[in-house]
């Protein structure tokens, strides 16, 4: 276990070292390394939205509008009040952290598609207010945000959203969200308080995507309300089924595998988006369970030994 | 269930791999003049893009028959950004640097335009956009600094809507306005600032003011509010679509006073879904009038009919300009360097093009005449031309 | 120690249960009969919280526990099987004991989130807590097999022992020995009674299962139409003609 | 009160189009628990086709009505075998993954196909305008040619789902799907008769959106068709009647929140409006509370 | 009249069935008993072509349905009350009952049937336009087995009838059995009270972890120490 611990910890520093190294020498073109921002910042939102809707079964489709809220608050603070990046990501998350539970605490009484549609007009109407306030430029949004995002930045918090929501995921409160999901009524006369736990998942998913928010805004120049419609919402829930509802592993390789398709395809110029749509019902048609179903990816699984843990063929309760 | 697994994980890299040969292909021509085109050809608004990418090629097309520009042929890498602000750095990234464009032309919106500012200004790379006419696009709010690589051939919101204004308040002689605009859209809600700005300067009065969304289907609501204000005149600074459904339910529920627009206005679907009729007394501001009779003008128009089958709208005409206008600079900067290209676009003075004759201010903003156009029984006439100050 | 008083529920003016009154004194191991649609499982849901009564009181230990949520009447001692079986299916049989005894649990968000010492610790208590409870069922060497893999007694089993992992002072079975063969029904009977001693349990039991009921119920409440009409020891119970008529028929 | 009217009659109007396309929205997603994604695209379609039999086969509105129901049906039919029915054993969310990626496809592919121009719509049905009120208040043919059908097309449905043995095959399959193979019942057929009509339904939405705003576009069905969707979950999704309550509903609260407090803030006033409905009554205006037994 | 050959069936990996062989004949009571998960209902479902088996054969009125659609067998007169009953609580009474005769012609032999059916069961005429999910959960199991009637079928697949039934249900449901097999129906019965079950059988099969592990008739069955050990409680 202890060595495992190690080996993960010195893989990643080597990776970090080594595309660190890349960026800066260019070896990694510009045009990836555009995509390996992308990439990082969709881990980010993918893994934050399955822990509500792949762990606590909550259909969610307004986690555009907590990325909008992190972009939005830590760009005013870089750019209006002159504060540090630090400060400014971990203020724009915490404040989709509270919209989190605003939100949370009326909807998510609601079940299956009634939460999915209220939740989507929430990351509505979060659009439509920015739309409307001068104050951050209105549809126009803002723009001219200075570069801030980095590797390292990004490095560090698309890992710690892993970590984090894996240890979340890994003990009694994260067995809480998982029964909520499997079995509400069960799980509230075993003593779990489901409310409590479903606003608990929900605004940490808020918190998390509230940093990829962030990050984004101050890699991409320009935030504007139009950027986080719902389709972006829609984009994280692709990568959370694609991955496999319930497996963070799945969540980071379908990341990383939408993020690269979506690339890749840039070469068919107007069919990139029927191919893209195209592959998405291949994709679902051939693998509905996922890519990783609910297992996750381990050291053991790669370098042979079993692992133990469920089947990946669990029923679905996320929206009945 | 396993092999499943590996056939979507096959699927991929079989995308991957078409994906890479598909950039393969195209490296290693030197002796072509590689152009990168950026433009909205899916999503929402792939409408203005598609039209603005067709006045492109056919723009490139003609310069390469008529023997291309410093002896060689015009190349248009076209790429699309799905009309996403984001895709646009990705797209102009690769053109940038990995196309190793000598100029990006494009995108058309300003949110997208915008991002890709920091990329062709940290490679030094022209960029001229047809359509983004927020003041921001070329100058740099935070400084005040003009934005050394970026260009256009429209002309910004605030002459536009200033000259709309002058022409309610002078020409039309009404004194109280109402202003429907895009709420999601930052031209339009540019033009409506200005626009009120200075019909009040003018001695006039903003008696009602509404936004609508880009999805809209549906004015009705509004305008019936609209009539009960007592305007004169409702300004509308938003794009033929809904343009034209709201011109047309204006109609129905029996508002007649005249309407005024901008160019976004510009497109012979404004006649084919308002109908000729509820267009009468109606009147936008423009970069030119297809029934301008200048033998520049008439050719375009031809040309493009001919090829795409479609009169040309505004947009096309910018786009086209700034085709021309940078094969012009090319050969006057007399090599393909790009930093040489910007020089010559900068220096650009009387650049004869569709959209009237124009030189850059300091602001890289072309100087010319807007045109006023007034819809006659469905055909556009050209009302009178004036000069913003 | 739990007692309702004319507990009654309506169900848009149907009454499901009306005027209930139920009392279980510590200790004991009372059952509740009565024909299908007689109120009985409605009866466990208002105990446990999950329907808000329309009329009348349930004192647990001297306390009105009237609108309280289903956890709160959790962590007050109460804890309850299904009828239709309700595991949490994609958990594996370890977690879904580890799940009952979550309100235990000692260690904080915190330090869940940062793998600290106490994270390890809590972890390890509940882990070894839930398979001691395991072992009495014979269910430990199936911990990591996922509940829904069990076969249908074993699943039975386990919605027990989850019970058990809360800790409860009493304890409702709802048909415990449903779609169980008569050998696996009194090995459950003897479970039954083993964990009432070792737990000092109260029980409350609803099941169609004449011999099991007969057999370890020390009090029998009979139920029709959401009323009580019988109550006493077995014996007069097997006797009683209004339930003969309604619910055991004749020869029982 | 001659405004109020005249505002009336616009979220009437605004209602009945919403109302028409959640009534093929909410019967597919009654009967098998999916968000049809792609009904707006399905919609669509038939707008397009109906378009083509009117432009280039010179049909009448009503002919080229069945055509565009033939065409949309045909679509839904494939879209059903080749997309979703494979997947009818799966969760409801990849089922939901898959529609939102046959939605992009067909948006995606009909800009390549039928071009990125918005086109004109003809008017197959001669408009005209009543006025009232001192002409204060009008309304159109069109808007009254949408209403009745609209009415009409609500009878239709619930008299195929309720009176007709297909329209109980269905409810039963829609309960159970194995209980409804004991019976007999072939599962498949039904659930591709359920999309036949959905996209029926589709088409007319399609044409008559068509000839009421008179352009069509590749991208025109995913708008109304969110629209549509959250009347009919507003409604109570799955409730046929429901649908139509909550479409008129909708229209009219988007007008009156246009009309009278400000059309910027429209989608944040309703959308916040749903919420509080939703919060209030969870399951719809018209949504039974099936409460789980336990 | 139904004959089943060998059959193996897999869920996933699991083998659930290993060679199950019996054989229903005309006018019979068949029940199959056996402890939970040892593939009673499998067994059942496996015939009315609800899963399929991956070897074996399963002949009915001498035609093979091995591969038979589940409405095919349906049509052919074989019907099933399944377990835990599966009414379709969202349409009435009368409607759960019309879809039974889902695949049958005519209106004059429906009503006809459906009279057969009342006559049956009394209690189900009184609540013909109630939603079905509001009944009791023993008219629940009258209603399903109605339903299966109004088929008319030839052999009749009766999934844990029993189950969670009121004592004096459960004798009603039993006798009910009796009379819908005197009346010319054939019966396969599948039940974990297996006294019940073998006191109206002519014949009986034990299944074990998905092995038929005993059969014979069903009097001698019930005698038979080794039984009365393992599934009467004796």
């Amino acid at each position: 276990m202890k060595r495992e611990n190690l080996l993960i910890g010195i893989l990643l520093i080597v990776f970090y070292a080594a595309v660190f190294f890349a960026t800066e020498t260019g070896l990694i073109p510009p045009y990836y390394q555009v995509n390996l921002y992308l990439m990082g910042i969709n881990i980010i939102a993918a893994v934050s939205l399955n822990l509500i809707v792949g762990f606590t079964g909550q259909l969610a489709l307004g986690h555009a509008g907590f990325m909008a809220v992190g972009a939005y608050i830590s760009v005013i603070l870089t750019m209006k009040l002159g504060q540090p990046f630090l400060l400014a990501v971990l203020a724009g998350a915490a404040a989709a952290f509270l919209v989190g539970i605003l939100i949370g605490l009326p909807t998510l009484r609601l079940k299956g598609d009634y939460l999915a549609i209220a939740t989507l007009g929430f990351g509505e109407i979060i659009r439509r207010l920015l739309d409307n306030i001068d104050y951050v430029g209105g549809a126009a949004g803002i723009n001219g945000i200075p570069k801030l995002t980095n590797w390292t930045w990004l490095y560090i918090f698309t890992l710690l959203t892993i970590f984090i929501i894996k240890n979340f995921v890994n003990s009694t409160h994260g067995r809480a969200c998982i029964s909520v999901r499997d079995n509400e009524i069960a799980a509230e006369t075993m003593g779990i308080n489901t409310t409590y736990y479903k606003v608990l998942a929900f605004s940490i998913g808020a918190f998390f995507v509230g940093i990829a928010g962030a990050l984004y805004a101050h890699y991409f120049f320009l935030i504007q309300p139009a950027t986080f419609s719902f389709m972006k919402s829609f984009d994280a829930l692709v990568m959370v089924v694609f991955g496999g509802l319930g497996s963070i592993t799945g969540s980071v390789i379908a990341a990383v595998a939408v993020t690269f398709m979506n690339a890749a395809l840039i070469n068919f110029g107007t069919l990139r988006m029927v191919i893209y749509a195209l592959l998405l019902v291949i994709i679902m048609v051939f693998r509905p369970q996922g890519l990783m179903g609910t297992k996750e990816l381990t050291f053991k699984r790669l370098f042979g030994g079993k692992e133990r843990g469920g089947s990946a063929n669990v029923n679905d309760k996320t929206s009945d | 269930m396993k092999n499943n697994k590996w056939l979507v994980v096959l699927i991929m890299m079989l995308v991957a791999a078409l994906a890479a040969t598909g950039c393969g292909g195209k490296d290693g021509d030197s002796e072509t003049i590689k152009v990168g085109v950026n433009y909205e050809l899916s999503g929402d608004v792939a409408a203005y893009g598609t039209t603005a990418k067709d006045a492109i090629l056919l723009a490139f097309d003609e310069i390469n028959e008529a023997g291309g520009v410093l002896g060689k042929k015009i190349e248009a890498v076209v790429l699309d950004n799905k009309s996403d602000a984001t895709e646009a750095l990705s797209v102009a990234t690769k053109l940038v640097t990995q196309e190793k464009v000598v100029a990006h032309l494009g995108p058309a919106t300003t949110g997208a335009t915008l991002n890709t500012i920091p990329v062709i200004t940290e490679y030094k790379v022209p960029l001229i956009t047809n359509s983004a006419t927020h003041p921001d696009i070329t100058v740099d709010p935070q400084t005040n600094k003009t934005r050394e690589f970026v260009f256009r051939t429209c002309f910004i919101d605030p002459p536009q809507a200033i000259v709309g204004a002058e022409f309610a308040v002078k020409e039309l002689g009404v004194k109280k306005v109402a202003v429907y605009y895009d709420n999601t859209n930052d031209y339009s809600k540019g033009l409506y600032k200005v626009f009120k700005e200075h019909v009040t300067a003018l001695g006039g009065e903003v008696v009602a003011e509404e936004g609508y969304v880009e999805s809209d289907l549906e004015f009705r609501p509004t305008l019936t509010k609209f009539k009960q204000s007592g305007a004169e005149l409702i300004y509308i600074p938003g794009y033929y679509e809904k343009v034209a459904k709201i011109v047309s339910q204006a109609r129905e529920l029996g508002i007649d006073v005249p309407f005024l627009g901008a160019d976004g206005w510009d497109s012979p679907d404004l006649v084919e879904v308002a109908g000729p009729e509820a267009l009468n007394n109606t009147y936008f501001t423009n970069h030119y009038s297809p029934q301008d009779p200048s033998e520049k003008v008439q050719n375009f128009v031809n040309a493009y009919k001919e090829r795409y089958g479609s009169i040309p709208a505004s947009f096309s005409a910018t786009a086209y300009d700034a085709a021309y206008l940078l094969a012009d600079a090319i050969k006057r900067a007399g090599s393909t360097d790009t930093e040489a290209i910007t020089k010559a676009l900068a220096e650009t003075k009387d650049f004869d093009g569709i959209t009237g004759r124009f030189s850059f201010d300091e602001q890289h903003n072309p100087v010319k005449e807007i045109s006023i156009i007034e819809m006659v029984d469905g055909e556009q006439t050209l009302k009178t031309k004036i000069a913003p100050k | 120690m739990l007692m309702t008083k004319r507990l009654t529920k309506a169900f848009g003016g149907l009454a499901a249960v009306s005027n209930l009154d139920l009392e279980l004194r510590h200790g004991e191991l009372v059952g509740l009969i009565g024909p299908n649609g007689a109120g009985k499982t409605t009866v466990f849901n208002l105990l446990t919280g999950i329907y808000l009564p329309t009329e009348g009181e349930i004192i647990l230990e001297g306390e009105s526990i009237v609108g309280k949520k289903p956890y709160q009447i959790t962590a007050r001692g109460m804890a309850r099987t299904f009828q239709n079986i309700r595991l949490f299916d994609s958990l594996s049989v370890l977690d879904n004991v580890k799940i009952a005894s979550h309100w235990h649990s000692s260690y904080s968000l915190p330090s869940t989130l940062l793998r600290l010492r106490s994270y390890y610790q809590g972890e390890k208590q509940m882990t070894e807590k839930a398979i001691e409870l395991l072992e009495m069922f014979n269910l430990d060497d199936k911990k990591d097999e996922q509940a829904s893999s069990l076969p249908y007694g074993e699943q039975r089993r386990l919605e027990i022992v989850r019970a058990l992992a809360a800790k409860p002072k009493i304890l409702l079975l709802d048909e415990p020995a449903a779609g169980m063969n008569p050998l696996e029904t009194k090995d459950l009977m003897a479970l039954i009674e083993k964990i009432r001693e070792l737990f000092d349990l109260t029980i409350l039991l609803i099941e169609h299962d004449m011999s099991l009921v007969m057999g370890i119920c020390e009090r029998i409440y009979v139920l029709d139409y959401g009323k009580v009409i019988a109550h006493g020891t077995p014996e007069e119970i097997k006797n009683n003609k209004r339930v003969i008529e309604a619910y055991l028929g004749e020869g029982a | 009160m001659e405004t109020l009217i005249a505002q009336l009659l616009n979220g009437l109007s605004l209602g009945s189009i919403y109302a028409l396309i959640a009534l093929g929205y909410t019967m597919v997603y009654g009967i098998i628990q999916l968000i049809n994604f792609a009904h707006g695209e399905i919609l669509m379609i038939g707008a397009y086709a109906g378009f083509f039999a009117i432009t280039k086969l010179e049909l009448g509105f009503f002919p080229a009505l069945i055509v565009a129901m033939v065409v949309s049906v045909v679509l839904g039919i494939i879209v059903e075998r080749v997309a979703y029915k494979p997947l009818r054993n799966s969760t409801r969310l990849s089922a939901l993954i898959t529609a939102i990626g046959v939605s992009l496809f067909l948006q995606n592919g009909g800009l390549q196909v039928f071009g990125t121009d918005y086109v004109t719509f003809p008017r197959a049905v001669d408009k005209v305008t009543y006025k009232f009120l001192g002409g204060n208040a009008t309304i159109t043919s069109h808007q009254i040619l949408i209403l009745i059908i609209t009415v009409i097309m609500m009878f239709i449905l619930q008299y195929i789902v309720h009176k007709t043995k297909t329209g109980k095959a269905m409810r039963a399959v829609s309960y159970d799907k194995d209980a409804a193979l004991l019976m007999g019942v072939n599962v498949d057929s039904v659930i591709t008769v359920t999309f036949a009509i959905g996209s029926a339904f589709a088409a007319v939405a399609g044409v008559l959106l068509g000839m009421y705003y008179q352009t069509i576009h590749p991208l025109m069905g995913s708008m109304p068709g969110l629209k549509a969707f959250i009347a009919a979950v507003l409604g109570g999704i799955g409730i046929i009647p429901g649908a139509m309550a909550g479409g008129f509903l909708l229209g009219i609260i988007e007008t009156l929140v246009s009309g009278y407090l400000s059309s910027a803030y429209r989608d944040v006033v309703v959308f916040g409006l749903l919420i509080v409905i939703l919060v209030v009554k969870p399951t719809g205006l018209l949504g039974k509370d099936t409460h789980e037994k336990v | 009249m139904l004959k089943v050959e060998n059959i193996d069936v897999y869920y996933g990996a699991i083998h659930a069935l290993k060679g199950v062989s019996l054989e229903v004949k005309e006018g019979e009571i068949v029940t199959l008993i056996g402890a939970n998960g040892a593939g009673k209902s499998t067994s059942l479902q496996t015939i009315s072509g609800l899963i399929r088996q991956k070897r074996g054969k399963i002949m009915f009125s001498g035609r093979d349905i091995s591969f038979s659609p589940a409405q095919e067998i349906v049509r052919m007169g074989i019907s099933q009350v399944p377990e835990g009953r599966r009414i379709f609580a969202n349409l009435s009474v009368r409607e759960n009952l019309e879809m039974g005769a889902y695949l049958q012609k005519g209106k004059e032999g429906l009503k006809k049937t459906l009279e057969k059916v009342y006559e049956k069961f009394p209690r189900l005429r009184e609540r013909l336009n109630q939603r079905a999910g509001t009944l009791s959960g023993g008219e629940q199991q009258m209603l399903a087995m109605g339903r299966a009637l109004m088929a008319q079928p030839k052999l009749l697949l009766l999934d844990e009838p029993s189950m969670g039934l009121a004592p004096i249900l459960v004798k009603e449901i039993f006798s009910i059995i009796k009379e819908i097999n005197e009346a010319g129906t054939t019966i396969l019965l599948v039940e974990q009270n297996a006294k019940m079950a073998l006191s109206i059988a002519n014949r009986a099969y034990v299944l074990e972890t998905g092995r038929i592990v005993t059969s014979g008739p069903a009097q001698e069955l019930a005698e038979s120490e080794q039984i009365k050990k393992a599934y009467l409680g004796g």
